[in-house]
């Protein structure tokens, strides 16, 4: 019966896919993510055995069983530091962390703020439909105020977190936004999580059409999108607006809408996007404000921050290099042994 | 007169005094000096709650307790032969514990006003002049003052010559049991290196006080213990904690694992993370995480990666740690859930010693969720029990428990200790290939009932593991209402079938049946064997079996049970191993209980054992 | 041939169908119906663990039980005697729990080529055609299909069509069954009264139901069952989470505290939340936490400031409480935490049912920090039964757990509600004096050494609390040994003389003394009770007792026990409460266990009951 | 033996002190932040059974026992978690927390965060010491990179956190920082937090003298402090320097370090200090080098930021009041009838 299995780097998105049946309602959000996930990493090259998708519990939190790659179901709010052991003692391993609003900013805020603040190594998707799917329907940490389910029947009454702002205040290198309806861009912040040495941050906007649907329509339907969504990319102008009409530039600290079809101010007026200045990416993460809301500021989308920081588990590994150096492989015996020893004679 | 000399078999020596009077290191030096000569010994120290309680206080003294001999010493011993009061609060939180005729050896000038007042004796009524201490033999003299005397010309502050107080001590007693200065004089003489003029202060004291006993007249008798018959070999001395942490480190090698060791800081479970994090040659990984969650978390994390998971606390910490091992039982994963136990409930007795987290470990998570439970029974015991621990969390893919408490972390005692090479292996496999047609089956069983580990890394084995019931082999996510039993049912059949693979338990001391017999576990074993071994001196049928395996026992538990008329269980709690030995074999074991944060005496066990005849 | 009617005493009807179908509703309307009538009844929902899981798969099926009948029902019933299927998945699911002679109700456009293929049947093989339920009485009616007939004009589309489809099986039940459809016709009504259209579709497709069974002439037969003959009185119909929720309104109402629910949402007790935070007009704070740690502080810090904390979750949740329960055993402030146990361990299995909590509850905490326990025995009993707890936490100044299960929170019976003046209050009152000289003493105990309550906000009884052990009387911290090892007596003699201030244990069943007892606690009563009756109508000498108290027991619970040759203890884990009963009692109680995460059957529990004789 | 007392506005801070004697190290920081304490409350006009000081476990943890007032000496990290249940079923309470970094940056991050995001008007005392010093000298959330401690023998490879950036991120309304060995400021500082309505989060520098002796001496010490320091005041330049002779101003988003001796710059080109901007509150935050190195930025302390936002104590009693007027207080017979009810006949 048994044989020995070798590597491929090479496999096909379905590849990616077990034979598990996939658990979410229709028309779910983690629909698309599952999808983008397993049509991006391929292109990876890592050998499917070096992938590991840690998740909590939640709705979000089924994801791994939908991965034909290794993978732990854990308990809620603390993938986060099953994926700190996992990483800091095999930081070869390719380590994907997927959690919900609940899981990560409610239960698991602790264990978030600490990873971001150690830098290992890790993707975090936090898969924000700004409700408890799983538990069928009470407010989260992120939902606005004055929210009506289950639990607050007269609204909720708690401030919400900003997941962005939080993420920067605890020194996050990579902090970053996009949103289960549009494959492209989800696949390209991805992409960029991949490829940042560091915590990557993801959030992801992600519908729940049972217990919170619509949620996120005003930034991915066709008709409010290009209005309401603001597309950062680095190094480019902040520009949106049904037609790309509109710009936002920097009045000192004070962001301003202005627009660019009156001649006014043209691209070259406006706000470059630097991915490198936490000054900024504060400032954007602070693009939060309620859509209902009179001249509001769109909801900024695409990759805010990122800086370079050592990871914690390479620094970890180079201290255990650093001792072996120093003192030579251990010893057992004369560890035991220890320095002061007498001998009782026979 | 001539000074006389008294053979005795064993001496309890209690040094005690500020946090600041270096009591600690006082009694580490005579520890050492009498192993290196070759008694048996064993220690204890008790430190106080606070960091630094404020200088002569009750709440401020420090004692450091040991017992040495030329016969076994199972116990740092109930009632000291000696107490050394550094100052009056000294005096008063140990009288108690001083036998009927003991030593008083008391620093005149701890017991001025001021220190009187704060030990809360009314003024004008000094203890070591009003007579009250007239039963013992009372040694006084001015510590201090003939400290500075001796450092006069040293050209040192006051400050640094009073540090040396505890020297002058540490040379009398070694001038009253007759013991060399050489093992102190090389200690000091490595120690301060750097500073030799606080060498040669330090140096100058020790002698001092030994000249001292030499030269006064007020003393007649001096003390001989001789050298213990013990086990030839070669020894040292060792503390539980550290024995703790070697035996992790030795686990590692004998594995091939490499240990890491997730944890957060707790009295007195700390010391094993201090240790451990000295030798990260040996490839150890310690990790100091966020809070007690996300340390077992991580160790669960690197234990799925192939690593072998550790983590450790003390009660309160443990509680914290009941969802995560509940989620080890499901994922049946390898690692080391270490508790440290503390005086309890909630934050209860930080710096005291106690039994009372076992139903803790027993039954403190949610559903049926069985593990396995080791326990040590001294600070050497340490090293070899919490390596079975890990044999059993590997071989059988389950995570442990493994008991120590307060007593023995901090208690030390001399350990013959073993060569590596007589250690036995601890065998496993990594999976590599399919356990099934062309496919993986994480939760395919061996003879044992442990599933095959199979860590990221290795081609076509990739499989999902989380805390949802799982079907039986595939492990993919199941409700069938008889699967849940089936997986219930194994999830135990496993842990009760390892007591195939651990020793029969054994009596002790005595006999095989008769009367009497006592059954401990953890730090209660020392006391509990010296007490049986009095009381079948003195004629009484009684026997003494001690368990390292709480879960599960010994098969042959049973048996020696039913040879005995009576069962006598001394536990510091208020009776918890008892309820379950009770229940499980029918047998009405009597609960004997002690919750006072400290060990019990050997007295106290004895009576209790005398009060069954 | 003309319709013929058949009498029955008692029937159970197993709805099933996709999540989509509307079960759920469709059961409940029956049971208001049945219960309008008269009769007794018990119904049981089970859903599907994912929140809609695929259409038409086994892990999309919905269930509802329900039992009724014109003698007394204890349980929703084992063997169904009809079985309505709404697709193919839900035959497959349920049939094994139909009856040798059931009749099968089923909707034939679910057997369709997609669903048989959903559901796992070989294709080609539908089992409503193949003959291989020929030992069912087969009832098939294109459901579907009838009721977009029933519409074709109503101008609706065929989505909100077919969302009719269970009103048709619902009135032809209701035919089937002789019942009336006044209760439904109110409620489609009152439901949409905002939208007209869809409330005449319902209404249409429920007569056409009704009419179907009148017109076809495929059924001879139709029964009839009579109303019980229930205690006279004002009934409703309650579930066990809601009456949950509303014994701890009363707790306020009754003890005049404010009601402080700290909690976290979890299945399967969120819907005490939901529905507590509906009444917040009786001034009933909710505070939805940001995990169980918080909850239960927060609940604390409450009780602290003078309201009544309350938290609760499930096993997982629990867990993480163990630390904060034994701080509030160390603060003894009220406080209750509500366990609503479902599948364990870890994950386990969140929508179904278990008893695997009761270890946990008793044990897992960290040192001795004694609880009393309470249990509740159905939905209703949940209301009088958590009014118990709160008096005890209230009157005793302890943390008091209470367990629940899912079994109860979702399952639904007839209550017999009592009015609110016949409710005892609960009686205590806040410290405003001093209880000592000139000073006010926080652990100075009154006779049921419960300690005083004084709050903030009360001027001069300013005071400390907190984890450390705590000096007797004054509250100040101590390490003094023999002071803890008094406290801890003290807290333990406190839970245990609970005893004496609850109601004697009764024998619910059977005589005082005899041959068999059967011991139950929480939700296994209906149905041991049921079966203990048919056991003794075939003339076993067996009796039933059943306890609400778990800790402490009642007093003479020991009397009961020993008055019986055998005691027998079915619970749904590996055996709880009997390794208590067996260790205090030293009785050999026989466990029965059951691990489905599902409840006992009557007839399971029958079967072991003979097995003893 | 029983008597009434009677309640009174007016005490001393003696009358603040317990019998119980004070057990912290000799010479240890938290005999000033005690002291300031009891000397500024009494001028609050409290009644002493109106305060209720919480705290969690640790050296600083032990605040509460020398407290007359009630008190709370709770569980490691969860003192966040008493207080808000306590605040917000007795919101006429004042309410005091005081915790370790270990406590609150640590163990007890997440419940830190979300009482600043749901800001309970409650006043935080945060006494960083940089150090777990009841478990006798580990390492803590707050410890430089690079520590030597007992559980960090070739140093800690832990990135820190910031505790104002961090309280920033999760929206706190009050954001403030003191040292122990400054009494005046202190003391301001704890008046300006008590006067704040919301969660106000004031750090404290704190010595601890046997573990991590020194580590804020620079900021401490005459010799430096003024140079190392930086006081920040509303509306008030950015001044420092032995003889004040040293300003920053803002070049964009970027501070400057300039010498106002030199003429080219005088008090009018600096940054004035504005409480109420979180832009520059950030910036501020930032300023969070390590002293050692080359042209590093001067500690900011004082106030960095303050914002009015509603309460969630106060939220909560607002429902109630509403939910009883709009169905009238709740009647427990109507409630146990339910709706459905039917009658069987004796
Ligand atoms: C310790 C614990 N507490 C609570 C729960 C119940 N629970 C499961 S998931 C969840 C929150 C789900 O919300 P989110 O994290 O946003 O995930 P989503 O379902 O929305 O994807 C909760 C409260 C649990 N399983 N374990
Ligand atoms: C649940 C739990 N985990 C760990 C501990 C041990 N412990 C007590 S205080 C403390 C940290 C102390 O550091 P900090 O909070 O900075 O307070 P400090 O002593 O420095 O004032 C720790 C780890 C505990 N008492 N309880
Ligand atoms: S409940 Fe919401 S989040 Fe969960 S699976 Fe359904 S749609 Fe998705
Ligand atoms: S250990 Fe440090 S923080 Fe604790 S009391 Fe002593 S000096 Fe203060
Ligand atoms: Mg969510
Ligand atoms: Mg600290």
């Amino acid at each position: 019966m048994s044989q020995t299995i070798e590597s491929k780097k090479e496999y096909t998105s379905k590849e990616l896919s077990t034979d598990q049946e996939v658990r979410w309602c229709p028309g779910c959000g983690d629909y698309s993510i599952l999808k983008q996930v397993q049509t991006i990493v391929p292109e990876f090259g890592i050998p499917r055995e070096n992938l590991v998708f840690i998740s909590g519990i939640g709705c979000s939190s089924r994801f791994p069983y939908y991965m034909e790659t290794y993978g732990m179901h854990s308990i809620h709010g603390r993938a986060t530091t099953f994926a700190t052991g996992l990483k800091s003692s095999r930081p070869e391993l390719s380590v994907w962390i997927v959690s919900g609003d609940g899981d990560s900013m409610s239960i698991g805020g602790n264990h978030f703020i600490h990873l971001l603040r150690r830098n290992l190594d890790v993707n975090l998707l936090l898969f924000n439909n700004q409700i408890y799917g799983l538990t069928k329907g009470q407010y989260s940490p992120t939902s606005e105020t004055g929210k009506v389910t289950k639990s607050t029947p007269m609204g909720s009454i708690d401030h919400p977190f900003n997941p962005s702002a939080l993420a920067l205040g605890a020194d996050a290198t990579f902090v970053a936004r996009s949103m289960d309806r549009d494959p492209k861009h989800m696949q390209e912040l991805l992409r960029r999580s991949y490829h940042h040495k560091g915590a990557s941050f993801l959030e992801i906007y992600q519908n729940c059409n049972v217990f919170n649907d619509g949620a996120f329509f005003i930034y991915t339907d066709k008709e409010t999108k290009k209005a309401e969504a603001l597309f950062v990319e680095n190094n480019k102008p902040l520009v949106f607006g049904a037609n790309d009409e509109k710009g936002i530039l920097l009045d000192g600290f004070k962001p301003v809408v202005v627009n660019l079809t009156e001649g006014k101010y043209t691209a070259d007026d406006l706000w470059i996007h630097d991915e490198r200045d936490r000054v900024k990416a504060g400032i954007l993460s602070r693009f939060f404000d309620d859509p209902k809301m009179e001249n509001h500021f769109p909801r900024p989308f695409g990759v805010f921050y990122v800086s370079d920081r050592s990871c914690y588990e390479d620094e970890l590994n180079k201290q255990i290099s650093k001792a072996i150096e120093l003192k030579g492989k251990g010893n057992l015996n004369a560890l035991i042994r220890g320095k002061e020893v007498w001998e009782i004679a026979g | 007169m001539s000074n006389s000399t008294k053979q005795l078999e064993k001496v309890v020596i209690k040094f005690a005094g500020d946090s600041g009077d270096g009591m600690q290191l006082t009694g580490t030096q005579f520890t050492q000096t009498a192993a290196l000569f070759g008694n048996d010994i064993s220690t204890f120290p008790d430190f106080p709650a606070e960091i630094r309680a404020p200088q002569g206080t009750l709440a401020g003294v420090s004692g450091f307790q040991l017992h040495f001999g030329s016969v076994n010493i199972y116990s740092p011993g109930d009632a000291c032969d000696v107490l050394v009061a550094m100052n009056a609060a000294a005096l008063k939180a140990n009288l108690r514990s001083l036998s009927e005729t003991g030593i008083i050896i008391a620093n005149v000038s701890g017991f001025d006003a001021k220190n009187l007042r704060l030990a809360g004796y009314a003024d004008g009524d000094n203890p070591i002049e009003n007579g009250s201490l007239s039963k013992y033999q009372l040694i006084t003299m001015d510590v201090t003052k003939m400290t500075r005397n001796a450092l006069n010309e040293s050209g040192l502050g006051t400050k640094e010559i009073d540090r040396a107080k505890n020297m002058f001590v540490l040379g009398f007693l070694y001038w009253m049991y007759q013991r060399p200065l050489e093992n102190t004089v090389r200690f000091i003489e490595e120690k301060f290196t750097k500073k030799p003029d606080i060498r040669d202060a330090n140096l100058k004291v020790l002698k001092a006080g030994y000249y001292y006993g030499d030269t006064t007249e007020t003393f007649t008798t001096r003390f001989q213990v001789n050298p213990a018959t013990m086990k030839p070999g070669v020894y040292r001395n060792i503390m539980g904690n550290q024995a703790t942490a070697m035996g992790l480190i030795a686990a590692g090698e004998l594995s091939g694992l490499s240990i890491y060791y997730g944890t957060y800081p707790i009295t007195p479970a700390s010391d094993i993370l201090h240790e451990l994090s000295k030798h990260k040659n040996f490839g150890v990984k310690t990790y100091q995480a966020e809070d007690e969650i996300a340390a077992i978390c991580a160790s669960i994390g690197a234990s799925f990666g192939g690593s072998f998971g550790v983590t450790a606390s003390s009660g309160p910490g443990i509680a914290l740690k009941g969802e995560a091992m509940g989620l080890a039982v499901m994922l049946e994963l390898p690692l080391l859930v270490i508790n440290v136990q503390r005086g309890g409930p909630s934050t209860g007795l930080p710096t005291k010693t106690e039994q009372s987290d076992l139903m803790q470990a027993y039954y403190g998570r949610n559903g049926e969720a069985p593990m396995p439970i080791v326990s040590a029974s001294s600070p050497s015991d340490c090293f070899e029990s919490v390596i079975e621990a890990c044999r059993l969390a590997i071989e059988f893919m389950t995570p442990v428990i493994f008991l120590s408490d307060g007593y023995i972390a901090n208690g030390a005692e001399p350990w013959k200790f073993p060569d590596a090479s007589s250690l036995n292996p601890i065998r496993f496999s990594f999976a590599k290939e399919y356990n099934g047609e062309n496919t993986y089956l994480p939760y395919k069983r061996n003879e044992k009932l442990a599933r095959p580990w199979a860590i990221p890394g290795t081609p076509g084995l990739e499989h999902r593991i989380g805390g949802l019931e799982k079907q039986d082999e595939t492990g993919n996510v199941s409700y069938d209402p008889e699967n849940h039993e089936k997986m219930v049912n194994l999830r135990e059949a496993k842990i009760e079938g390892i007591a195939k693979h651990i020793p029969k338990q054994k009596v002790d001391t005595g006999n095989e049946k008769g009367k009497l017999l006592v059954l401990t576990w953890g730090s209660s074993y020392g006391i509990t064997k010296s007490a049986v071994l009095k009381a079948r001196a003195e004629g009484l049928d009684v026997s003494h079996t001690h368990l390292r395996y709480l879960k599960p026992f010994p098969e042959n538990l049973g048996e020696i049970l039913y040879s005995f008329e009576k069962v006598l269980m001394p536990e510091m709690n208020r009776g918890q191993l008892v309820r379950i030995i009770r229940d499980k074999y029918m047998v009405p074991a009597i609960a004997y209980n002690k919750v006072q944060g400290m060990p019990f005496s050997v007295s106290e066990v004895l009576e209790k054992i005398k009060e069954q005849f």
